[in-house]
């Protein structure tokens, strides 16, 4: 049907909405394919985890952060004394102008100052919910439920948060790499401000759109972490060029562990990584949640399991889970857009 | 802007806990359902609790708690995503994943039994012959069974039993000869009558009926129209199906002498107690505990200030002096 | 802050008339329902639209209308409150107050003819044997008939004649004996399986389904939990009711070959190809008239600029896009 | 069960709550017995009504008046044009925050402003509808729909618009009682502008629950109509005493028409008056409404008819109907508190 008379303002709006559209699924599809097989939960951990609390956390700042994001800063002392890295929240949206958002979101706890007893939030705007949440402002309280769920770990250290030890035990990790992108970048944090707690040397991939959308350099760069910034707009985030990059950097000692969140084909990248190098790798993966304790059933996990037997829930055996290492499927989602 | 002083390692949580209200001997909530008497009407629905949410909310204020379908046999549940918030409402295709009744009374029995309030074990059942071995299986445990009959049935298409009179008196009636337990019936809501389904549970020996399970809907995402639920279709619940349920309710009330147990978009005192007006005699909270785990103990603590206020002794006449 | 600046004495709704888009000849929205062929497959829901909205918008731009409900003798309706709106949705007890088919000939009728597009003429009956009176009543009047069997049933105490598929196969096989006209088949929402319901429309001749109508509900107000309508009982409709009908809509266009039209809760183009998408071939649009009457026509100018943007000739190939 | 002991504050409260909604229940219940057999529908129209249309009509003011209410202006140069006194407007609430309003609301036109093409609406929040409304900013447009219904018509006056004169045909009016309550003032303001127009001596009973609260002053002034204003807290509005008050004041010569909007118990005291001086009574109706329009037979007015008739229609049959006189029924309804 081309060449069709009706060029209206109507109709070509209607047709770049389309061609967005396009890109979107195509990247989207990509995505969820290169988590197909790679996803394992984790043996127990030997930390105990925090109970969880609900309460009314006063919201101290809630600021823009780079052209996309929104930081949240939220007292709440016993969640900011006990949460561990890469554990989450449910962030309950109040009722306001009419807009009733039933489900609480779950968010990353980005930061942890225990001292202060608050913790940072930052998240994008997505859909209603998030928008919603957007309109709260400084003095108002959020409720949140926390923490929640199974963060990362640095293998074989006992107790994330204990001093690094030469002394008797198994070896703690004493490098890693994390690896974010987007809002995923806030569930690694956690794992930087405990890598700076245990003098664990952390290299941290932060990828986004553009420079004025990296989440966490401010962060890293107080906690001393080495950042590697990629973004799309130098096309230094492509999975190819990031790839090349990351194997040239480490050709000599590869790190203990890689930490990653934020994207699937990130995640594969970080397990062809992680197979070629021989090192554990550690997924924190999103899932739609009700309520975040394990016991609506929600939250299935993408691991595939007998049909009689319920897989792995995101909330309660996560969100982080092991990558499946050495990789065997074929390494092709690692190469769409990233 | 008032910005809340820095607190103490303490959250509201605890402070939740901290503010139990005494118990008056002036109030009576009570409600009985069959031989077991609950302390108060309120408990949360089937698939919306669980023993981790004990850790977060006074349990024991409540009525009693009722546990997750469990069927015979282990079930996986639905694909990803298994539930998501639309502006209807949530919508959920979790897919009753169960260990079967061995896997619940290993796993999860025990962790029920330290809650300190009666268990309503929920029971499913693919056909009508599935739910009595379920009841035997579980070996007594629980204080009393609530059937679930708005799981698809394999019997007839799909459909879900519970919009078959027949069928439900065919499910009470054998589960009726495996126990003297309670038995609430839990019905669907897309039923051209629920007057004869609620009729068909009293008739076939049920001590209550639950009026309802969630409103099945399709979800679609709104980029390129597709299902947002593995399964394709799965139950809208909250707050906008009160206004249908409530009619459902309603209708039950006048139909049946045993008690209706409302069920949907139940958040607040105020809609506990429209259920109320329309002939429920006690309510389950599902949705709303997501949002605020705390929303069921506020609801019992609530009717009973609400009774004080008025100067009456129960709900009923709480009821009464709205429609003077 | 722009203020728009003074107008000379027109209005939105006559620019809305002169903005009338050239039909193209590249985009086929046309509907086949049984013999007859609509233009485009954009109508309003009975009991939304009358004569008297054809001053307000270009009916001659939508695929048909359909006229409220006409029963065989004269119905006075249920008394205020009549409607309502609420969180959920609004809700309706008008009771179908109708003139009955002569008061419909002589009174409404020529207005209806006026309008200069295909006529539906909506058909009610308390009993399943009272719509072939009516239809013969009607002598002719009407290029197509929908069957409102979602109205109280007299046979089968209150429940919709359209719940039951042997009661649906008897209006139509008895209607169909009086009429060649086109025979749609408007569903309720509240039955157990959709697909049998549609079934039994398509044996005894139906050239369409319609689904569905509203969803029963019963609004009480905040402050006395008293009943708002004065019919207690009424249908909700709108938006929320949207994600129910469009799973009955993807059941009943799997379960026939005849078209399904899609009914609730459209109020945008997207909602409509949500529809479509699940299978719907036309669209009916209702409570989104009440706040922007102009919905509908909106909604089919937009079905043929999206077409043109897609470079695809029908709706068809627009949904294969959108699940590429 | 007097004297329980836990008088905690949630109990307080919630027994004040009781309180203030019996109090309200009542007076409800009083203004509804008042309509009981008082409507009929008035005689077709010689005036023929203006066809109605909707507009985007841009909001030039959006103002709270008094304590309780809002005023907006809309410039709709059309219905500005074409309306007539006492008719009204669907007014649409735009989408806001999440908030969705399906169904419009009807509101009176308050006041025509023809030269300038804007109407005014005068509203009280009450419930989710106009609570949304209440969040439109100046400058943002709103959809309605008008002008609607059959208005006000002073008797014998071939035109409302049209100049007094004592020429062939008959008689027209000279004086009338105006008599509105809350916002049902505006639903006689029209007529106050007819009368000034064509010269008749207008007297306007405004009544409210206190002076702030009183509507339509400033537009009493301007129009040259003299007014009676009546409030609670002085316990001028009270039945009884307005009723002594109006009686005595017309004594020598009765209004030629009584024309009411607002309360039940106020258009009974109007056709109590109406059957004493055997001069005619207009009411205006209020009823929930859909289309507005005549088509969704949502607005059935509280007159009883055959079972199998459909009684007349707010929107289109009124909202203004006469007052059945002389008054059979007893006037009690009258002396509950108004
Ligand atoms: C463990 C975990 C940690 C997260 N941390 C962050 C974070 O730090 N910052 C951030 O911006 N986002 C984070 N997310 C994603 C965030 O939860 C979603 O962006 C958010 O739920 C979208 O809600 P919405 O109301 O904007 O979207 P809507 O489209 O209105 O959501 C509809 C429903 O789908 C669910 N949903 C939609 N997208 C997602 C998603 N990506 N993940 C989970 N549920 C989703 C919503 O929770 C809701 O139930 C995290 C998700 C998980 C599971
Ligand atoms: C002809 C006419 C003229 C009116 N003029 C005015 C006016 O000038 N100023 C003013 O403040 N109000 C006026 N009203 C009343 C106004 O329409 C209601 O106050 C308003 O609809 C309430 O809407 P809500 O959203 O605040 O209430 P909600 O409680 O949200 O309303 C729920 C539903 O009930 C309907 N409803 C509730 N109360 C009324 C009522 N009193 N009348 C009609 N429908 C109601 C609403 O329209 C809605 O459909 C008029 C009503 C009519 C019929
Ligand atoms: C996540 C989720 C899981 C549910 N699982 C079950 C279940 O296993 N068995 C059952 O009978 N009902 C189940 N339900 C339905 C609820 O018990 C309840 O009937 C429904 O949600 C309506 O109540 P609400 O509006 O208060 O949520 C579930 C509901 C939700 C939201
Ligand atoms: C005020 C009103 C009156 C209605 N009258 C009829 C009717 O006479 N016959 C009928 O079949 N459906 C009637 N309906 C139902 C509608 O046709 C439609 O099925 C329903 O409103 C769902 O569509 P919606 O969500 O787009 O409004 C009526 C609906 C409303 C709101
Ligand atoms: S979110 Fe409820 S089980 Fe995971
Ligand atoms: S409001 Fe629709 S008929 Fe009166």
């Amino acid at each position: 049907m081309p060449g069709t008379p009706a060029e209206t303002p109507a109709v070509l709006a209607a047709r770049d909405a389309l061609a967005a559209l396009r890109r979107q699924q195509a990247f989207a599809a990509a995505d969820e394919a290169a988590l197909d097989g790679l996803i394992a939960v984790r043996p127990p951990a030997r930390t105990p985890r925090p109970d969880p609390v609900w309460d009314d956390a006063p919201v101290l700042v809630h600021e823009v952060v780079g052209e996309r994001y929104r930081r949240l800063v939220l007292r709440t002392a016993t969640i900011a004394t006990t949460a561990l890295a890469g554990q989450f929240l449910m962030i309950t949206v109040p009722p306001k102008g009419g807009e009733r958002i039933l489900l609480p979101r779950p968010m990353a706890i980005h930061r942890r100052h225990p001292e202060q007893g608050t913790v940072e939030v930052i998240y994008g705007v997505a859909g209603r919910g998030t928008t919603a949440l957007a309109d709260v402002v400084v003095g108002e309280s959020l409720l949140v439920t926390g923490p929640l769920g199974r963060g990362f770990e640095f293998p074989d250290a006992a107790l994330p948060t204990a001093t690094p030890s030469a002394g008797p035990g198994p070896q703690p990790a004493r490098t890693a790499l994390m690896i974010g992108r987007g809002v995923g970048v806030c569930a690694i944090m956690g794992s930087v401000e405990d890598a700076a707690d245990q003098g664990i040397s952390a290299t941290v991939v932060l990828s986004g759109r553009s420079r004025a959308n990296l989440i966490g350099l401010a962060d890293c760069a107080e906690l001393g972490a080495t950042v590697i910034p990629v973004t799309d707009d130098d096309g230094s985030s492509a999975l190819p060029a990031l790839g090349e990059r990351l194997r040239a950097r480490f050709a000599a000692t590869p790190p203990d562990v890689i930490l990653v969140c934020g994207a699937g084909v990130l995640a594969r990248l970080a397990a062809e990584l992680g197979s070629e190098w021989d090192v554990p790798v550690q997924v924190s993966l999103e899932a739609h949640m009700a309520c975040g304790l394990g016991y609506c059933h929600g939250c299935a996990a993408p691991v595939a399991t007998d049909p009689a037997v319920e897989g792995p829930l995101v909330c309660v055996d996560g969100p982080v889970f092991d990558a499946v290492l050495p990789l065997t499927a074929a390494a092709g989602g690692a190469n769409a857009a990233g | 802007m008032t910005i809340a002083p820095p607190r103490t390692p303490t959250d509201a949580r605890s402070a939740f806990f901290d503010a139990r209200p005494a118990d008056s001997a002036a109030v009576d909530l009570s409600v009985r359902i069959g031989s077991l008497t609950l302390a108060n009407p309120v408990m949360p629905a089937s698939g919306c609790f669980g023993p981790s949410l004990g850790r977060l909310i006074p349990v024991t204020e409540l009525g009693a708690v009722v546990t997750k379908t469990v069927f015979g046999t282990p079930r996986g549940g639905n694909a990803a995503h298994r539930l998501t918030e639309i502006r209807a409402g949530m919508v959920n295709s979790v897919g009753i994943p169960s260990r079967g009744a061995d896997g619940y009374l290993a796993g999860q029995h025990p962790l029920y039994l330290t809650l300190g309030v009666p268990v309503i074990v929920s029971v499913g059942g693919h056909r009508s012959s599935e739910y009595a071995p379920v009841v035997r299986d579980l070996r007594g445990a629980g204080d009393a069974y609530e059937l679930n009959v708005s799981c698809p049935n394999l019997d007839r298409h799909g459909t879900d039993i519970g919009s078959d009179p027949d069928a439900i008196e065919k499910v009470v009636r054998l589960v009726r000869q495996e126990t003297d337990k309670p038995l609430i019936v839990k019905l669907p809501v897309l039923v051209s009558s629920i007057a004869d389904c609620a009729r068909a549970a009293e008739a076939a020996g049920a001590d209550a009926v639950c009026v309802a399970n969630s409103v099945p809907a399709l979800p679609l995402t709104a980029d390129t129209r597709s299902p947002v639920l593995g399964n394709v279709i799965g139950g809208l619940s909250g707050p906008n199906i009160r206004p249908i349920v409530l009619r459902l309710v309603w209708l039950a009330s006048r139909a049946v002498q045993i008690p209706v147990i409302a069920c949907g978009g139940i958040e607040t005192t105020d809609d506990a107690l429209d259920y109320f007006s329309v002939g429920a005699r006690a309510v389950q909270v599902g949705t709303a505990s997501f949002g605020r785990p705390y929303a069921m103990v506020e609801i019992a603590r609530a009717l009973q200030e609400r009774c004080l206020a008025a100067e009456v002794a129960d709900i009923g006449r709480l009821i009464e002096i709205w429609r003077a």
